[in-house]
């Protein structure tokens, strides 16, 4: 996605575009929803509903050199960092016009020309990998920023200490997005942390740590922008603290039997990023109307193209193992 | 006997276990009100609550080693690491330590602790996420290893390994915990270190290893047709192995084909090879034939994923090379 | 060693009791240093000559069902546990005799009947332990507490975080003892952590903290007491951070080349435990010289107990391995 | 030719390499000021700085993660990990990432990173700091292994890993850091995935690796004196590795003995004897012995270390009952 006029507030038409790409991933993810219900798609499939506003206003403030490395829900942020619905779709299906060309699916998209380095199935995998870039980029003095998204659950993994502890003691450009959504999997977050405010675990490595509203995309994309500037500026990494709500189960078909009956339909009338988005810019039912149906149009034919797409044949699965 | 699925045989030696037992206790990612990503401890939380059916965070290493801090004062803890491939996280705490507290104290301290794990190919969960290592902990001295590939041998074994003083790992297919069988009304434990014939045969043993034990089995059937008797043997136990029930079968048959879903390369055929070569040199008359995963990760696409785990027509493909080279 | 009077600061008779305590540990410590030099001692050895105040002040204030576990730097633990000069010494070398029976040497020193469960030769390997031991104390509604020692260097491992997060998450009736030494190995403190002060690493955690002075046994003793006291009374987990220093190398045989030349002299004169102590006690010169030649004489038995030990058959070592 | 010990060899290899190339740098616990714990290291911080020669805290799965994420980018970093038992701390990132990216990317990725570790007995280290777990690394597609036993090779081999452009798990062992030896002026590369005959032989292939490659030489020289011709096969590379250079020898042979230090059970000796049972099965005189540790942990008293690692004369025996066999 083309790159905006930055620093300081979001204007309207750039609220304009954030509006669109986050209702483009809420309909990417609910087709996904769909074709998987229907048995169309393989594989552990992991959406983001309601957390939109995190991948959009954090990708939109990265530059375009700047690279990202995810977690097992990753749809979202692949999409923000610039693949083509089209490639991500198709690699859910598992074909080789997919971004990860059929090897790895929803939990291992990479697209590294677009700077997304991958999602990672295990959780806290990553992290490491987002220190040990940032600091080739301090190595070779580009004005570059590694950024990881983690979710709350995240924070319990040693990696997780390691990784944020190296990165501040390196003084690396990097930034660790924790999408607290308040659940790992079926754990509530009072059963997996003995802290609740996630900032606090960025005392542990002295880090700077920024709160930040995750369902106010411009609150996102400010804080990110600062985020972005502290580190690029040579002063260390920076921890955002980032709630939000996962709208949904924890994977596609999750009944759900951890969540309190009335939490999830609470959540979706008062926390619904799309939503608060939509009334911050005053959207009228026909704008929203059209928009929606040039976002469906895109959506359906990413499951077109991906439906029509190559299958690997099973010798390719011998490549690729050694460069 | 009732009929149960291998999940409903796991569920019930660690609810009986627990029933009997306020030493027994388990702990895992999502296990209590989920009841675990395969549904294996569905139902514990209400029967035993949140104390014994503990929920933890995610943190593989910790969590087994809170299980050992608990086995060395005399719990007997199971803790379920949720999938195989996040071992990685816990190594440490298995092979540096429990493994290792009963010797380098000189034998003041035993650690019954029971590390439960699944994993395996099937509905593409990817590269991370199906991993087979069960041959990195039979490489470790005083961990005892177990792969049950049936719902009352996992059952038995589940029970034993509860009630070992040792530390054991235990290896479920993920693939397998819909299948059903006999069970016993009361629980048999089977003794660690015993195989099991799952069938008798003349022409060929094949050593086969959860799973594959089941591809194993299809194949025989087929190789029946076509004259070739096979015998399949599954150790059950893989560390401590029952070495001479496999050398007595393989001096019975004369031919040895070893079938896992690991990849070959470095895998738990290649102890099974090893063993079977030297104890029943004399008896050979044919190499003893690997069968295993292709040397690549798991990849995605179905189409690929099936091309790279052993199947059944890969087993009986083994069972021929072995029986057409002297026939 | 004998339990005594407890809670609130600790009597003149009491300081005695540990003054020599401390001054047998740095005995035997030296000894040790010096067997090493003259080749009789195999492995790797680590002695605690400036930290005996937390030894003796840490361990004195437990109760008799209470455990520790410690690290590979253990010989003033286990002495201060209860573990008898001969059976550590005979231990070191090799002996059928020893605490480990010779199976484990000073990286591995057990004595389970006096309550230490192992010192660990991995850094941090013994912290998710001591949350299980504790949490089998909690299961079993004993009002006994479990206590791990490691150093500044270990508070940089995934395992130090997972572990401590656990216990506080579960409240187990745990305390950690941090041995801020200011170095991990021939890194400086600096080089190694982010943050300068160790009770920072607590806040992650939501862990009390407490700051201790580790070169005086009486502020040590009083704050473990309070923070066995919290640890006891069900109110969960409390990190100890004791601020302590390495009067010597890391390992017996280190020329410490990366240490600034006057530092260690520097130290030797203004932090020593044990001047520290006698001064408060006000032991004279006599005292002090006959106190020394009845603890030389337990050390130099503790060596001749260990020679005339008994070396284990080759064949032992295939005993204990399963149980 | 100059003479340069095993340890030279490696530092030789890790400076020319970064005098050469800024994308080389090296990283790991303790190795800048005190040049590691075994001194590989000493003197690179003066050349090269603390940018370069990164002393890095206790955080061993941080540091390999750290090395991937640079050498993603186009680094080469090459990661130390003080001891091999503390690979258990970082396998999560060796397998489940540096061995998947370019896999799982579907090939957009490269991972030039090398991981170099140190293991074994001697000196009494005890049971956590002596573990020999080169088999584990084997059994990951994805990664190459190599354990080198000489000061050419370990420099030749250590250069080729630095460039290749896969992940390379590099072991040394601790006590050939002193051994000495002749090496070319300038850096001879050795390509990943060759053997190394150091004696031709006619009655017995030892296929050694590491330390047990000089035992094996020892227990040559004396098997010679009665009589017995021994080849001593070092594969130098674990993964790939050069089977057909294997199987020519046993081929030539008849025989094989495999050594190396770790435990037999599981160990890599059990890879080679089932590649060698299946490659040469109609040339076998005898089945392939395996020579390794005992089934225990190290233990810490000396004359129990002794006894449980193996030597020359285990190699010798080994020898002896496979040439025995058939005399
Ligand atoms: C190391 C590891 N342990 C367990 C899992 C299984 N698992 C997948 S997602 C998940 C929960 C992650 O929670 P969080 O980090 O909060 O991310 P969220 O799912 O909420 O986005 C778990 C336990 C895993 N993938 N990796
Ligand atoms: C996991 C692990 N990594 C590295 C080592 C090697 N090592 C032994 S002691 C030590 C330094 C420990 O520092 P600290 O925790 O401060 O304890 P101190 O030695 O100062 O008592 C290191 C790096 C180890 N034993 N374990
Ligand atoms: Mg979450
Ligand atoms: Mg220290």
């Amino acid at each position: 996605m083309a790159k905006v006029e930055k620093k300081g507030a979001a204007s309207e038409p750039l609220l304009r575009e954030f509006f669109r790409e986050m209702l483009l991933i809420r309909r990417f993810e609910e087709k996904v929803e769909e074709r998987f219900r229907a048995g169309e798609l393989p594989g552990f499939l992991h959406v983001a509903i309601g957390q939109e506003a995190v991948a959009v206003g954090v990708c939109r403030a990265l530059d375009d050199g700047d690279v990202i490395m995810s977690t097992h829900r990753a749809h979202g942020h692949t999409l923000a960092k610039g693949t083509h619905p089209n490639e991500l779709m198709a690699e859910l299906y598992g074909k080789l016009e997919g971004c990860s060309h059929g090897y790895g699916g929803s939990m291992h998209l990479y697209d590294v020309e677009k700077g997304m380095l991958g999602a990672n199935a295990v959780v806290g995998g990553g992290l490491p990998q987002i220190t040990g870039t940032a600091l080739a980029f301090k190595f070779r003095g580009e004005p570059r920023v590694a950024l990881a998204f983690f979710g709350d659950g995240a924070t319990n993994i040693g990696t997780f200490h390691e990784a944020l502890n190296l990165a501040q003691l390196w003084q690396v450009p990097a930034v660790f997005v924790c999408e607290n959504n308040w659940y790992a999997e079926s754990t509530p977050h009072a059963q997996h942390s003995p802290v609740r405010s996630m900032s606090d675990r960025a005392v542990a490595f002295g880090m700077k740590a920024i709160k930040v509203d995750g369902q106010d995309v411009e609150d996102v994309y400010a804080n990110t922008q600062r985020a972005l500037d502290h580190a690029r500026g040579g002063n260390g990494p920076v921890f955002l603290d980032v709630e939000t709500y996962r709208l949904t189960g924890h994977y596609v078909g999750d009944p759900q039997v951890y969540r309190p009956k009335d939490e999830l339909r609470e959540l979706r009338e008062t926390q619904d990023p799309i939503d608060k988005l939509r009334e911050r810019i005053g959207l009228g039912d026909d704008e929203l109307e059209e928009l929606d149906r040039e976002i469906t149009e895109i959506v359906d034919g990413s499951v077109e193209f991906a439906k029509a797409g190559t299958d690997p044949k099973p010798e390719d699965a011998l490549k690729n193992v050694y460069a | 006997m009732p009929e149960i699925s291998y999940r409903e045989a796991v569920r019930d030696a660690l609810s009986r276990a627990m029933r009997e037992d306020d030493d027994v206790f388990v702990m895992g990612e999502d296990i209590a009100e989920m009841g675990g990503s395969m549904g294996v401890t569905q139902g514990m939380l209400d029967e035993f609550g949140p104390e014994r059916v503990r929920n933890t965070p995610i943190s593989e290493m910790a969590i087994v080693g809170a299980g050992i801090g608990a086995a060395m004062q005399g719990m007997r803890p199971v803790v379920e690491i949720m999938y195989e491939d996040f071992l990685t996280l816990s190594l440490e705490q298995i092979v540096n330590q429990a493994a290792k507290h009963r010797y380098m104290s000189g034998g003041q301290l035993k650690v019954p602790v029971t590390i439960r794990t699944q994993g395996g190919a099937g509905w593409s969960p990817g590269a991370q996420h199906a991993q087979q290592l069960e041959a990195w902990l039979v490489h470790i001295p005083g961990l005892k290893v177990v792969f049950a590939s049936t719902p009352e041998d996992v059952r038995g074994l589940l029970w034993s390994a509860i009630y070992d003083d040792n530390p054991v790992v235990f290896f479920e297919h993920r693939t397998l915990y819909g299948i059903k069988g006999e069970v016993p009304e009361e629980i048999e434990p089977i003794e660690l270190g015993k195989a099991r014939i799952h069938r008798q045969g003349e022409d060929v043993t094949v050593v086969a290893t959860g799973r594959l034990v089941h591809e194993a089995l299809a194949a025989a059937q087929e190789a029946e047709a076509q004259g070739v008797s096979v015998e399949v043997f599954d150790p059950r136990t893989l560390q401590p192995l029952d070495e001479r029930a496999l050398i007595d079968s393989v001096k019975k048959t004369n031919r040895c084909v070893v079938a896992h879903e690991a990849v070959v390369r470095g895998g738990y055929g290649a102890e099974i090879a090893a063993v079977v070569q030297h104890g029943a040199f004399d008896w050979l008359d044919a190499p003893v034939e690997r069968v295993g995963a292709k040397f690549v990760p798991l990849p995605f696409a179905p189409v690929m994923e099936e091309f790279v785990v052993p199947h059944a027509a890969d087993v009986l493909e083994a069972i021929y090379r072995t029986v057409g080279r002297t026939a």
